[in-house]
């Protein structure tokens, strides 16, 4: 049997995305949990197994097992499609990811603007998640989500702009191969198309937390104030679907910013590249939205939308002028 | 109501925030009347951990009544415990030796930074930050412990006695005591780095949830949400009681009446504790703890009597009326939170639902205290 | 304008601050006990439930069946009955029962017993899910711990 | 302290003698009882001069036939506790609300009516707000028997 056929390539595929998807939905919460435990100088999770290592498997069994609690007075169809819509478009999102230069599942030109198409989506879940649920509290977080996420696209998109008018292309893996031979050849150090990167890096990072609901702007969930959120009606399954694709999300976010800023699979000193690289990068950048998490209280919503248009999008802005200056006047000084 | 009747917008909803809600603390229920997330209406509903401790009261002894005023505020029991036998003392005419004075000083003055930074964790928990919740709870844990090898238990203390305190402190407590306040020393720069300092937590507390001076009168509002409008009214300096005259501390007091005032009032209140307590110990005198002459069985003239002290969140008042009988005829107890909390309807008017949460944590709710 | 890129500038530093000193307390030791696996002394006054002291020339409880404990007690929850052996002036303690669900640790009890015959034990693991768990006969526990 | 003009403006309402009290006995520097209907003019004179409230409290004088309604007020600034009593009788015990000037007096004013039974004419809601909200007897009257 031929391995390198299609439709097997695309199967292996397939099923490796969904596995690597579920694998960090579920070791990110014990992830996220043993950092928070040593944070607060806590051990946190310990009991199931070393290092409490299979503790997400017995979250999972916990949660498949649990009766899903369907209310009354919901709508039945809403309440039923938030989950997946929330989930499918985060792991679709993994399509495009070049985790090094051979694996990727498709190698498509238009990467980055199918990731941020699938990105638009996963509001919607939110949406109909909370409205579906028939809670006043959901609703309320559901009109947050969306004024969120509508808020933080518009900067992200302005520096993703900005950083196709370097690249020249939407295709990922051809963003991460400009990126190779050596530390200073990633986008994020590399001050001679921008000398206002890093600047562009951290507004791509602040929105990727914002796009994912992450704390310090986790104003859907915020448990302090709506309980849980959008997702308060959800039991068992439900909120664990919920649950995967929030923590789907929050790889397609930094796997992203490893890509466009920090040269993917390309190794620091320009020897072997390949998919470590990607990995060591995406977990220390999960790692600082984790510890961001445990330091930061929450913004409120006129807080994040200040932030977001008075000061990301104002930076993004002169972010993108300043590029396209550099690429045109640049080249007539120093012909 | 009103408010209501008058609004152009008929498009409100009632959100039930309570009684098991996580922003609430316990079992307060506050009824709101939403336009979006804006608070058009907010009435908070008492009574669900209501105990009648008052009439419990009437049908004990003065002396049995004593572990009840430790179940008012769970936080800063010793502070209840404090009001209780001055009022009980001043109508029975009870003189307390000097030594039992300095140790309910100590005792007291420990209890509200604990009470306090239970506070401070459980308000940047409001806000949505976790850490410094643990952070609080690992040095209020010292504590705990420090007081508990005193009194026998960790939270509902029941340690002063008429004329005295259940029994003496030994030298390990005011080693353990100073050295205490030392790491608490050098551990408020972290607080004050990792919380205050966060132009996050800044920008939520900053200019949010005014409570002027002029609200707080008219509604019998005491302790930090006072002292947060600018107005200086401790009751251990304006009715001084026990040996606090003899020792030295301001009065710490923020003119801006916003929950960041009041923030900062409470973190430079356990400040001027650790002051307190340093002085305290330095002076501590030797002696009984316990008055000699002090009688067994109380039987106070007739009349009524009022005491007040200064707790972790106002000012706590006993009135006593007594019949000359061995049991009380009324005991009122005045709670700070009660008064605190009844000006919540009109400072949240109009108010978001986030900032509205950051004003009730900054007025420090403990609700059996206003259940009672 | 300058107030504007000084907050920003001020406020990315508090930020950077406060994960620096969430990162270094990340690596300090931990604090808290593993309770079941290890538990802490309590302390010499800590106040459990009470229990009977044992004479130690006789071995029997050293209580006089006064009655005092239960008179101070503000919640009475405390039984106590004596029998009157025949040739004895004594009483001689029949009956010591603690209901404990309603006993609120006051120490009222310890302070009146003249005798010293009741004292706070140092027992916290009281967890139980049946009420009558909690109704404790301490003469009962005073023999069987001979 | 409490000034000359105010001691004079409360004694004026007074049914019998106004008392200054030994503070260190006491706990309170002025006692005065008036009558019923002056406990709104008594609110607005220490209104004026900035007094704080902070309790009011019913007594059940079961013997006399009598409740009394005690507030006390306060100073911040210079302290001075006055204590104003009013009695009415058991069969009706009606007196009207300082909630108009204190707005802190509602709940205070609720929860009297709660416990005692007093009603506050002109209060704008007397439904119980500590005890059940469909509570109709008041536990602190001397002869409630529950």
């Amino acid at each position: 049997m031929n391995l390198h056929s299609e439709p097997i390539r695309l199967l292996a595929f397939l099923v490796g995305i969904i596995a690597f998807a579920a694998l960090n939905a579920a070791y990110l919460v014990w992830l996220e949990r043993k950092v928070a435990g040593h944070v607060q100088r806590r051990i946190g999770p310990k009991e199931v197994g070393p290092f409490g290592l299979l503790q997400p498997l017995v979250d999972g069994i916990k949660l498949m097992t649990k009766q899903v609690l369907i209310p009354d007075n919901i709508d039945p169809i809403l309440f039923r499609l938030a989950p997946p819509l929330l989930l499918i478009p985060a792991v679709m999102s993994f399509v495009t990811i070049p985790f090094s230069e051979t694996l990727v599942a498709r190698d498509i030109n238009l990467g980055l603007l199918m990731i941020f198409a699938f990105a638009s989506i996963n509001v919607l879940g939110i949406l109909l998640g909370g409205w579906g649920s028939n809670n006043k509290y959901a609703v309320i977080a559901a009109a947050r989500g969306v004024s969120q996420n509508v808020a933080y696209e518009i900067p992200m998109l302005i520096t993703v702009i900005t950083m196709v008018m370097i690249t020249h292309t939407l295709n990922l893996n051809e963003i991460v191969r400009q990126q190779g031979g050596g530390i200073f050849n990633w986008y994020i150090f590399r001050w001679s198309a921008n000398p206002l990167m890093l600047i562009s890096f951290l507004i791509f990072f602040t929105c990727s937390l914002a796009e994912t609901n992450r704390a310090p702007f986790d104003l859907g969930e915020a448990e302090s104030e709506l309980v849980a959120g959008y997702h308060t009606e959800y039991s068992g399954m439900g909120f664990g679907i919920f649950f995967m694709g929030e923590y789907a999300n929050i790889v397609i976010g930094c796997s992203l910013a490893t890509i466009l800023f920090l040269g993917g699979w390309q190794c620091p000193f320009g020897l072997w590249p390949g998919v470590h690289w990607f990995l060591i990068k995406l977990y220390i950048l999960i790692f600082t939205v984790i510890l961001i998490r445990w330091t930061f209280p929450r913004t409120t919503i006129y807080g994040l939308l200040n932030l977001s248009w008075k000061v990301l999008i104002p930076f993004a802005l002169f972010n993108l002028i300043l590029t396209g200056a550099m690429i045109k006047i640049w080249p007539m000084i120093f012909p | 109501m009103s408010v209501l009747a008058s609004s152009d917008c008929k498009e409100t909803f009632v959100l039930n925030l309570g009684p098991q809600h996580p922003a609430t603390h316990g079992v307060l229920r506050v009824k709101l009347t939403m336009d979006g997330e804006y608070i058009r209406h907010a009435e908070p509903v008492l009574g669900y951990i209501h105990r009648m401790h008052e009439k419990m009261g009437e049908n004990r002894t003065w002396a049995q009544f004593m572990p009840n005023t430790g179940r008012l505020d769970y936080l800063s029991a010793l502070s209840y415990n404090h009001g209780y036998v001055l009022a009980v003392e001043r109508a029975a005419g009870i003189a307390v030796p000097e030594r039992a004075e300095y140790i309910r000083v100590i005792t007291v003055e420990l209890n509200r930074i604990s009470s306090h930074l239970v506070w401070f964790g459980a308000f940047i928990l409001d806000l949505g930050g976790f850490t410094p919740l643990l952070y609080a709870f690992d040095d209020r844990e010292i504590i705990l412990d420090l007081l508990q090898a005193v009194t026998g238990s960790r939270l509902t203390y029941c340690y002063f006695r008429f004329g005295g305190v259940y029994n003496d402190i030994e030298p390990d407590f005011i080693t353990g005591t100073l050295a205490f306040i030392k790491r608490l020393r050098e551990r408020m720069p972290m607080y004050h780095n990792l919380v205050t300092k966060n132009i996050i937590l800044i920008k939520r507390l900053k200019d949010i949830g005014f409570v002027p001076a002029e609200m707080c009168r008219k509604y019998g509002a005491t302790g930090p949400v006072l002292r947060g409008a600018g107005v200086g009214y401790d009751v251990r300096r304006a009715e001084p009681y026990s040996v606090y005259p003899e020792l030295d501390f301001d009065i710490p007091t923020y003119p801006e009446g916003d929950c960041m005032a009041r923030y900062m009032v409470r973190l430079d209140e356990i400040e001027q504790s650790m002051r307190i307590i340093e002085q305290a110990c330095a002076k501590l005198p030797d002696g009984p703890v316990m008055a000699e002459k002090a009688p067994k069985i109380i039987k106070p003239a007739k009349g009524d009597y009022y005491a007040a002290v200064e707790a972790a969140r106002g000012s706590f008042g006993v009135r006593l009326v007594s019949d000359g009988t061995t049991t009380p005829y009324r005991l009122k107890l005045r709670s700070p939170s009660y008064s605190n909390l009844s000006l919540f309807g009109e400072a949240s008017r109009g108010m978001l639902l986030p900032d509205a949460l950051a004003l009730m944590g900054s007025l420090d709710l403990v609700i059996p205290e206003i259940d009672r | 304008m300058s107030g504007y890129f000084a907050e920003i500038f001020s406020g990315a530093k508090s930020l950077a601050s406060g994960m620096g000193i969430t990162f270094r307390y990340m690596f300090k030791p931990v604090v808290t006990v593993q309770y079941p696996h290890a538990t802490l002394k309590m302390p010499e006054r800590y106040r459990g439930h009470i229990e009977l002291v044992k004479d130690p020339e006789s071995g029997e409880p050293k209580c006089i069946v006064c009655g005092m404990c239960q008179r101070a007690c503000p919640s009475g929850c405390i039984t106590v009955a004596g029998d009157k052996l025949e040739g004895e002036k004594k009483k001689v303690l029949s009956k010591y029962v603690l209901n404990f669900t309603t006993c609120s640790l006051c120490g009222s009890c310890v302070e009146s017993c003249k005798p010293g015959a009741i004292q706070f034990s140092r027992e916290y693991n009281l967890a139980s899910t049946r009420k009558e768990d909690y109704t404790i006969d301490l003469l009962q526990r005073l023999r069987e711990q001979r | 302290m409490i000034s000359l003009a105010l001691k004079s403006a409360l004694a004026a309402l007074a049914v019998n003698e106004a008392v200054v009290t030994d503070f260190a006995a006491r706990g309170f520097h002025f006692d005065v009882t008036v009558a019923p209907d002056a406990v709104e003019a008594a609110a607005e004179i220490l209104n004026l001069e900035g007094f704080f409230l902070e309790a009011i409290t019913g007594v059940d004088w079961l013997a006399d036939g009598q409740m009394e309604v005690v507030y006390d007020y306060n100073h911040s600034t210079t302290p001075g506790r006055v204590v104003i009593r009013a009695r009415v009788s058991r069969a009706t015990p009606e007196l009207p609300t300082v909630s108009a000037i204190y707005p802190g007096a509602l709940w205070h004013e609720r929860e009297t009516h709660d416990f005692f039974g007093i009603v506050f004419l002109r209060h704008p809601d007397l439904s119980p707000l500590l005890l059940p909200e469909d509570a109709d007897f008041h536990p602190l009257r001397k002869d409630y028997t529950p």
